[in-house]
């Protein structure tokens, strides 16, 4: 394999760039997270409606690269009608493959998307009675949506850049 | 062959038909690939029937040498020196990593080495390097318009400083530094002290006067001053001594081995006569091009800055703007889909985390250096080529920050 | 400007002039600057109208990672290996340099390197500074034909060994080395040791199936592959670590920084394609070229002789002669004056005192290799070239003989 | 000044190449000497006829580059009808001026040409009585061509080639 560092997008990052399905701010929305920041230069905003432990509806938005906003179109179309625990199960791997590669400089815009996710379904069950599929601690893909969040705030204080 | 790079290729080709030929094109992203002009690539093409090496004792050598004299001589003429000597390098890149790293190697005794801090990589990264070697290297801060504290220099120049480099206009934001200030807090100080200023991007854009500023070495570019691609140089003061970083068979480039690119430097020669012709046409069309765009900018959009100096202190290219909640990369690639080609100095498009180093050093916060987008004119381009770009920019812009959480707006 | 550079160029324009440009003109001189396939050309220019950055998200970007990637793939098919990636430099000499000094410089451990005594001087040159750096150098014998002493080699090669570095083909006397057996005879000895060939000479003219061979790296040339200036390239095998000699801007090149120079690589890409297609064509017919030529003159001239191998374990474009009593460097001016253009071995033509180290390598005496021309022949010639040649060969030495002291003879 | 080691020759060297003046063996000459060596690449025989301490004839052989003929070509030319002291007197700098600068590298084919002349012009006064402006010390340029011969003997022993 070559090692080269592929850019491009595929043709699927480039049709949902262009035509973002469940773009927008959800007005009824009972579960809302967001992952990333301003100051990462990537973040997405996850809105629920969820009916009976399932999503009847989903949208997004987001700031960042292209890969990013497709990343969180092909996300809120895929658990559309999907349970909780099921969308609960998607992995940003899954998302990447769906997505025809994301090119590995842009793996955290999966990870962002995921991290979104499943933050919205913890704000979900806060005020609720937790599942048993659901853990108490974090899994990896939220720990890595954290550190990334993280390793912006340290590089922000570093060179003293203010943080939104 | 590789089955994940025939599918890479696959994957480009691809992505390439499903973005489609725009309608109409301007690409405005100079700073990473140059434009040149037609007359330099016609000379380039033409000099493929040279076929000769300068070394060898035949016509063809001859004739070779005698492209490689010319554009040593319209390079000399136009940087305003008039001893010492050119080596062609293939990128400015080369000649940068020459001019830090030969000089380096080649020194005995002083250890400091002093570069502003919005140098370009290839300067940057090189000096980061020579710090295993056992050299100091000390960034100096610049003001929120890229221009170097003189204060901070003078304080920092001794009699270990080996070399201080500060390019004479910023890649990023056309900052265009006082090379003869520069030049003498440093012999001030440190007489012996050698400045370097990597003027890749100000070739072609600033007058030149090397000799009177008192630089002792100079890189260049070719694709950055509207040659075809292929060639650098480093110009090096008489009596400035570099080692070789590069070795083999010897050359008419004592410093660079390997046969000459001729007729890449037949399209530099070409490109530095054309600009030793109408160098001030060139210029006065461009800063008259580059106002336009970004005074279009800043009077039709919202929340949008400028990054850098403005008027005369800024190189009569660059127009390197911030949008608020307008992620950097995802408006070039809307930008390509409207055909007007920009890059940005957004995190994304820089393969780490971290964006531009130079927007940071200026002191912009990291939500405005991801919102930033560096365009640059050309003599190439004519007044339609930005009224396009005017057209297509604020609608590019409204529409990613449509897709932007609203909470933050 | 200096007035010494004027002067320089004045003197080479009118020595141009008082040259003339000879009725015919055949080119031979294809070891110090190649030829390159018209469509080549044709891409390259063509390539100038993609401008972008392979690593830049927009539309020119992607156009310009579409062009690596087929030079990558072209490339990776002709030579034969399905895994590792190819770095774009813009020269053979550049690939050599980053191979032999990025390899050690990678390295820990291991501190002895193996070159034969008759590689090109851009592996000779590095493997010798290493030795600065604490590396231990081996320079392997070869024949009376150039062929490495493979004993010898098996008697050096050790758990201590780096690497071992023997071109495919060798530039000047066209020996085509047994890259397997060599192979062979490092792994059984130690099979950590990293293989390395330049093959800049090989690619285009023999069949190179590197990955069977058992190769770890290797160099290549565009302009020596019929393609144009300003591109080379290093293949380097799934697993190896080098580390960059170059400091910069990352591009999709990791280990050469800068940004890559496309239309060179298009051409590449191209030469490729042709090669591929119509490879065994472009060999026989410089075979029989060759084979003309050769003959031609051992036929014609007394006391001439061909240096390196005979039939096909020479490269199938080397034609390297020495003529007895007439001095090679001579021999290039007057030829150049007829309009047939070679090189020479002799010292005269090195810049130091001593004459080709290959020529001395195989064991010819100073005075063979002072009479030495070396003559290279691809698909753009004809049989009329050639003959040509022929004619004007045979008057050229008996001219320069005529010269010389009546004592020698 | 560049620092470039420049090659080319000067339209005149070329043009001595071409049609060198006084060239071949001369039957009957009354001081011959050699300079440089087979080995070297660059060897220089001098044949002079001298009446009375008057060079009336003279002519060159060469084996070498084009500028050491024209070199050759152009002492042989300079020193005819001079005295022999006069002929002395010139140095491989004149030569080089005269030709329009030599290539520096090419420095050591007028010291091969000054020293072949010395050295006939030595050999003439072998068997008579040698005049005062004749040094009995080697010249600068004389050791320079012996040390150019002395060197090729080294090199040449170092690596076992046969010398001529
Ligand atoms: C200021 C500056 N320095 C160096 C470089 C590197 O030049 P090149 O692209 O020719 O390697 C650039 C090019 O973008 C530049 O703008
Ligand atoms: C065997 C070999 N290696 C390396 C080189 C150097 O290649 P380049 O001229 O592209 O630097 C050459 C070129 O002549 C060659 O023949």
């Amino acid at each position: 394999m070559s090692s080269r560092i592929p850019l491009p997008y595929s043709p699927k990052v480039l049709e949902l760039f262009r035509n973002p399905k469940n773009l927008g701010r959800m007005e009824d929305a009972n579960a809302v997270a967001t992952a990333g920041s301003l100051a990462c230069g990537d973040m997405i905003t996850i809105y629920l409606k969820i009916d009976e432990e399932r999503i009847v509806d989903a949208s997004f938005e987001s700031y960042g690269c292209a890969a990013n906003i497709a990343t969180a179109s092909l996300l809120t179309e895929m658990i559309k009608g999907k349970s909780l625990r099921e969308a609960w199960g998607i992995s940003w791997k899954q998302l990447s493959d769906e997505l025809g590669g994301l090119p590995p400089i842009k793996y955290h815009c999966g990870v962002l998307a995921v991290g979104a996710l499943r933050r919205a379904i913890r704000a979900y069950y806060r005020d609720r009675v937790k599942p048993d599929w659901l853990p108490e601690e974090l899994t990896p893909d939220e720990r890595h949506a954290l550190e990334e969040e993280e390793l912006m705030k340290i590089l922000s204080r570093r060179i003293g850049g203010e943080r939104v | 062959m590789g089955k994940d790079l025939l599918e890479q290729l696959e994957k480009v080709k691809s992505l390439v038909r499903a973005h489609g030929g725009p309608r109409r094109e301007v690409y405005l992203d100079l700073e990473n690939s140059g434009l040149a002009f037609e007359e330099a690539l016609a000379a380039l093409q033409e000099a493929y029937r040279i076929y000769g090496n300068p070394s060898i004792t035949h016509r063809p050598g001859w004739r070779a040498l005698e492209v490689i004299l010319e554009a040593e001589v319209g390079l000399m003429d136009l940087i305003g020196v008039s001893d010492g000597e050119i080596i062609f390098t293939h990128n400015g890149t080369e000649a940068n990593n020459l001019a830090i790293m030969g000089f380096a190697k080649a020194s005995r005794g002083r250890r400091k080495i002093l570069v502003s801090q919005i140098e370009h990589l290839s300067i940057k990264f090189p000096a980061e390097r020579l710090q295993e070697n056992g050299f100091k290297l000390v960034e100096i801060p610049v003001d929120e318009e890229g221009f170097v504290d003189l204060d901070y220099l003078a304080g920092q120049v001794d009699g270990n400083t080996l070399m201080v480099s500060v390019a004479a206009v910023n890649h990023e934001i056309g900052t265009i530094q006082d090379l003869k200030a520069i030049a003498e807090v440093v012999r001030d100080k440190s007489p012996e002290a050698v400045i370097h200023t990597d003027a890749c991007d100000a070739l072609g854009r600033i007058p030149l006067d090397l000799e009177k500023a008192g630089v002792d070495m100079a890189s260049f570019s070719g694709h950055k001053a509207f040659a075809p691609k292929g060639v650098g140089a480093l110009y090096i003061r008489e009596g400035i001594k570099i080692d070789p970083i590069l070795h083999g068979q010897l050359s008419s480039q004592r410093l660079w081995p390997g046969a000459e690119d001729v007729p890449a430097i037949a399209g530099f020669a070409k490109a530095l006569e054309i600009l030793r012709r109408s160098f001030d046409e060139c210029r006065y069309k461009m800063r008259r091009l580059r106002d336009l765009l970004i005074n279009g900018l800043l009077g039709n959009i919202d929340g949008v800055m400028l990054n850098g100096p403005k008027g005369d202190r800024r190189a009569p290219d660059n127009a390197n703007m911030s949008f608020l909640y307008c992620e950097g990369e995802a408006l070039t690639v809307e930008l390509s889909l409207r055909g007007v080609y920009v890059s940005s100095g957004s995190a994304c498009t820089s393969r780490t985390l971290e964006p531009s180093h130079v927007l940071l050093a200026i002191g912009r916060p990291y939500e405005i250096a991801h919102g930033s987008i560096l365009m640059k004119v050309s003599p190439m381009h004519e007044e339609e080529d930005i009224k396009y770009a005017l057209e297509q920019i604020p609608e590019a812009v409204s529409r990613i920050r449509s897709i932007s959480p609203k909470v933050m707006m």
